[in-house]
């Protein structure tokens, strides 16, 4: 098993035609994922790279009987795509943009909550099932089927802590980057919910950053199993060990670091803040990225 | 992108919420004359970004034209925390009995809006929230549905058990969020929102900032931007699609990916050196982005080295090889460059920088030592 | 409410939605200035509420001021389907190679708002809905979010593989949902929407309902309403508070509720009477709704008897009970009135009525047909 | 058992202090409704007939733990009473007052989907299961515990047949007036749902009238138990008998009788065709009030 996206996924690109949007569908192919084609309005009919090309979601859904979707559409145009993916019948959506309006998100989140569409992003490189699919932009080559499961606010990051994961002879179950926007479809409970149920997923690796309180509830959610072992808090516990990466220990307060979610605001979202939360949780927090390799082996020794 | 209180304060009066009679001043003369206009006493407030202005000596008072002068003369020039206060807000002073707290702004856990009030105003909200949670009202706004009669009412009825006073603060606050939703606003907040000793519920400060995400929709914001000097830098990267931090450290850090660049410098740091700024080259780069950027780092004259770490996936390495050669053509490097490369197309990229003057690392904790020592140390 | 085509296009010219230049006239010489303005050819329209004007010669072309001047005298004080012609919207002559539908209506079902499109325009949709459905495109449109660009552009595609008609066809639709919303309506529709000879996406025709339900957000729109006779007395009825339709029959009929007061009817009609209206006196019915409703019915010449048909919820029988003898007190009864009480305080009603003209009734059957054979049968 | 309310049905009534609200307040009370309290913005603390009085829902359902309201407020602040209901945790909101624009109830029966709070109304006459509780303005006299379910778009025509059933000697589980606005909460086919789970119902009355197509929709669930026996069908059946009475044969077509609902437009939401709809269903419709009780006899026989 896996989370969101397996052998079953049927991929559909919005902004198929875009140079990033056509690069990434064919090495997300390449890799083995079904990409059933892409959508670009006005480009209907076309075939690129053997990918037919649909007008509309609507039109792509009922001819390719795709599930899910990723999305690399301009910045102005991609909340729009998000819904309409969600109102096709969509039930995953992947948003590689970055930038979205946050305005924008909240509705977009609260519209695909009630079509029960499930989204990840924006501004995320995406999720990894090695061996089974891809649907993002992440280096496949760097990933190896196994039973960690990741989870990441960043990009480039989280393939740094995979390479070492990986390297150290471990695999990976699931790999989700969840975005560095402030607001985002599926937050790091959101995942770890994912991860518990799970039973590929072995252990959690964790990667943070400056800015929110995500990091914060993720510890209380993980911690409950120490803490509360009565019946009606373990649908809340994570049930496996967990290590975590947090970045941003030397960034400055009230600056936007990179991500637009990356941010001090007055005293809150500081590196230390969420670091003591996940260390008092009894989650180990590596120092450097190539320490979490070694912290995950000593948590499933 | 956050703006001064004369410039929110245009906000909220297009938005129909009370402000004083106030005018904008940039010297001693000007002020006298706007006294003259609102008439005496008046209040002379500073017009700088940072907070705290008050207890820094950036609020007075003035009963008498020598007081305007001589308060207009000492606030304009004054360093507050590190900013330089070029612009005065010359307001009509307004006796008040009391003294509220108003904003709206994103609730990023329960993915919403929060309204949020207090009647202990005038005074930093944090502090009550950590103190006093209970003076403080809050109010989730969904997303879709918007702001609801009803949420306006029980603000209201929070602040004041007066009908007129909560009508007042009823239709303030429906304003206020009108102007948020409208003008893809992340804060909109009047701390404090005062009852007048004539029972007029009126906005003494205001804070307000927009969403950078949403400025595409709304260019004309671009005209209130006032930039300091390193905040010139961080502009001048965004429209190259860079995101760039000026620090005070030796080693320059280019990076692709905030996460990463984050733990470079965090990885600089923790390695003993002290990282010069934070440097986002992004997705999807192109080789000019790496011209940019070396650029920008290079111009910070504290830098003594840089270090280039670069894990591909929306990136490509050849790219970044292909950016960084033809920087140091156009440009001769004058400063050692650590070069770390992972990821797509990496083994291109290795290729393309074979035999050139950059310092190969093996990874990122090599390239962090690299650079450190390349700097002279920390 | 429903407007008519001059008072939509209004609605469509404010909302920016392209409509022909075009003027409203009440006479031949107002028709024949109009058509010096707007040039020759031009169409002549009737203005009248039904439908189907353009089969009942309603709507002709004039290409001299001759035709103006015979067309707008035939059409003026013509009868169309019980409706007498009094406004002529006189309108440039429109070339066009397509004609479209578009329409934006609430979706009871499914609880949204549904815009519906369709290339066969210039007919009856609902025969088209019948007879070819493909050729129907509906999008639910969420009341919460509200119609989307994706939405538009899938609208528009459906219509037109011209990218620039497909433009305008976006533009137009967003338009007609932020019109339909910010006025309340329940239905905003055009047919035809054509496509002109040059290109240009126009309005021919528009129908406007507003949601009567909402008139009190929109006082204005009062100004809009054009009343036939019988609509006069319905809106009599409704400023009291009573919902009254006038229809043929002998038997007046004073209900409260609905369901109750159309159930009452169609007794009336199954024992072989004929109803002479629909009267529903309301729920909270005060004993003043009583005087009101007597006279609305005793107004009506062909009523020969009235059946008063109570069952009290909210309404209590006691007030029905005490506005009938007040009624009777103010003006006597020169009708026979049934009167069936059943429900809240039917036992204090009972007595109140004990010895009086009024015909008591057991049941509504009971009254049915007592008020029938009052009315001297059929 | 019934639907939608029980004995554990604790009510405030917002706009309590209107004539209609208090009036009726005292009448669900003597008939054995819990009523806890009511709502009317700015006359907190006081107490008027025994009924503590707050200023919001908030706080009334925080001090009074009520799970259920009734809307007798004016129709210009009804929609926003619904929702402040819901906001507040309500779990089933009645609304009596009538007349609220189509665009706001849109807004309103979508947003407490979204809260999971279920709306009866509006205009309507409420809901009450004998015996047990009453949420409404129904004359509780007429009623008899017993086990027909009725629902209903009307109010007095409610009664009347509710009259004729009690007179036969049949009593009610549960009765609902849905309402007879276009846009209402529960729809027949929402109430039909429930009434088929419900244990003590054993027959349905189902009382329409002209307008929309509710009653097409009805009669194609009650109908599927006929004609689609499979397995994947049974939980869109209503599994028990039922019968109809249709309001509006003689009504003419384009005119808003009385309810906003009812309104025959162009040729479609006809008393005709809807009484095919049922009558092809296999659910018998009544030519007059009087036959209903015969009717249900004759079903239970």
């Amino acid at each position: 098993m896996s989370i969101f996206v397996d052998n079953d996924t049927r991929l559909l690109v919005q902004g198929i035609t875009g140079r990033d949007g056509l690069f990434h569908a064919m090495q997300m192919r390449d890799y083995g994922t079904q990409v059933a084609g892409g959508v670009t309005p006005g480009k209907g009919g076309q075939t690129v790279e053997g990918f037919p090309i649909f007008n509309s979601m609507h039109e792509a859904v009922a001819k390719t009987d795709a599930n899910t979707s990723i999305v690399f559409v301009p910045v102005q145009f991609a909340s729009d795509a998000i819904i309409e993916a969600a109102d096709a019948g969509i039930k995953l959506v992947v948003c590689i943009t970055e930038g979205l309006p946050v305005l924008d998100m909240l509705k977009a989140v609260s519209y695909l909550d009630k079509k029960g569409t499930k989204l990840i992003g924006p501004n995320c490189p995406g999720v990894i099932s090695p061996g089974k699919s891809k649907v993002g932009i992440l280096p496949g080559h760097i990933f190896r089927e196994g039973n960690i499961g990741v989870v990441s606010r960043s990009g480039t990051l989280t393939y740094e802590l995979v390479s070492h994961i990986t390297n150290a002879g471990m695999g990976q179950s699931t790999c989700v980057g969840i975005g560095g926007d402030p607001i985002i479809g599926s937050n790091f409970l959101d995942v770890l919910r994912l991860f518990r149920d799970d039973p590929q997923t072995e252990a959690v690796v964790l990667v943070g950053e400056i800015g929110g309180c995500d990091e914060e509830e993720a510890a209380k959610f993980i911690r409950q199993k120490h803490s509360k072992p009565a019946a009606k808090f373990v649908q809340q516990e994570l049930g496996k060990p967990a290590v975590a990466f947090i970045a941003g220990r030397t960034a400055p307060r009230g600056k936007r670091m990179g991500h637009a979610g990356a941010i001090i605001s007055g005293s809150s979202g500081t590196a230390e803040e969420k670091v003591a939360a996940l260390t008092a949780a009894g989650i180990p927090v590596a120092d450097e990225p190539a320490q979490i390799a070694q912290l995950l082996k000593e948590k499933l020794a | 992108m956050k703006l001064l209180e004369y410039q929110a304060k245009e906000f909220f009066a297009k938005a129909g919420i009370p402000v004083p009679r106030e005018k904008l001043v940039l010297s001693v003369n000007e002020a006298l004359s706007a006294a003259g206009e609102l008439g005496l006493p008046c209040v002379l407030k500073a017009q700088v970004g940072v907070g705290g202005r008050g207890k820094a000596g950036g609020v007075k008072l003035a009963k008498t034209t020598d007081e305007v002068s001589s308060h207009a003369d000492a606030i304009l020039g004054m360093d507050i925390k590190g900013e330089r206060v070029e612009r005065l807000l010359c307001s009509e002073a307004i006796n008040f009995t009391e003294e509220f707290y108003a904003s709206i702004t994103t609730d990023r856990a329960n993915r919403s809006m929060v309204l949020m009030v207090s009647a202990a105003g005038g005074v930093d909200i944090e502090q009550v929230a950590a103190q006093t949670p209970n003076k403080i009202l809050k109010i989730s706004v969904d997303p879709l549905l918007g702001l609801q009669t009803f949420q306006t009412r029980r603000a209201a009825m929070f602040l004041s058990d007066d009908k007129e006073i909560q009508k007042q603060i009823a239709a303030i606050l429906a304003k206020l969020y009108r102007m948020y939703v409208s003008n893809d606003l992340s804060l909109a907040e009047i701390n404090p929102l005062v009852l007048t000793s004539d029972n007029q519920v009126i906005a003494l400060d205001a804070k307000v900032i927009i969403d950078d995400n949403a400025m595409f929709r709304h260019p004309n914001f671009e005209g209130y931007r006032i930039l300091s000097d390193d905040e010139v830098l961080e502009q001048e990267a965004k429209q190259h699609g860079l995101s760039y931090i000026k620090l005070s450290g030796k080693v320059g850090c280019i990076v692709n990916g905030a996460g990463l660049a984050m733990a470079t410098m965090d990885l600089i740091k923790r390695y003993g050196g002290e990282p010069a700024n934070f440097l986002d080259v992004g997705g999807s780069s192109s080789p000019d982005k790496m011209l940019v950027a070396i650029d920008l780092v290079t111009r910070d004259p504290g830098v003594r080295s840089i270090f280039v770490n670069i894990f591909g996936g929306i990136t490509r390495c050849d790219d970044i090889a292909s950016g960084l050669l033809q920087a140091a053509k156009d440009a001769p490097l004058t400063l050692p460059v650590v070069v770390r490369l992972t990821g797509t197309n990496e083994v291109e990229a290795h290729k393309i920088l074979e035999g050139t003057s950059f310092i190969p690392a093996s990874d990122m904790a090599d390239g962090a030592r690299k650079a450190i020592e390349q700097a002279g140390g920390s």
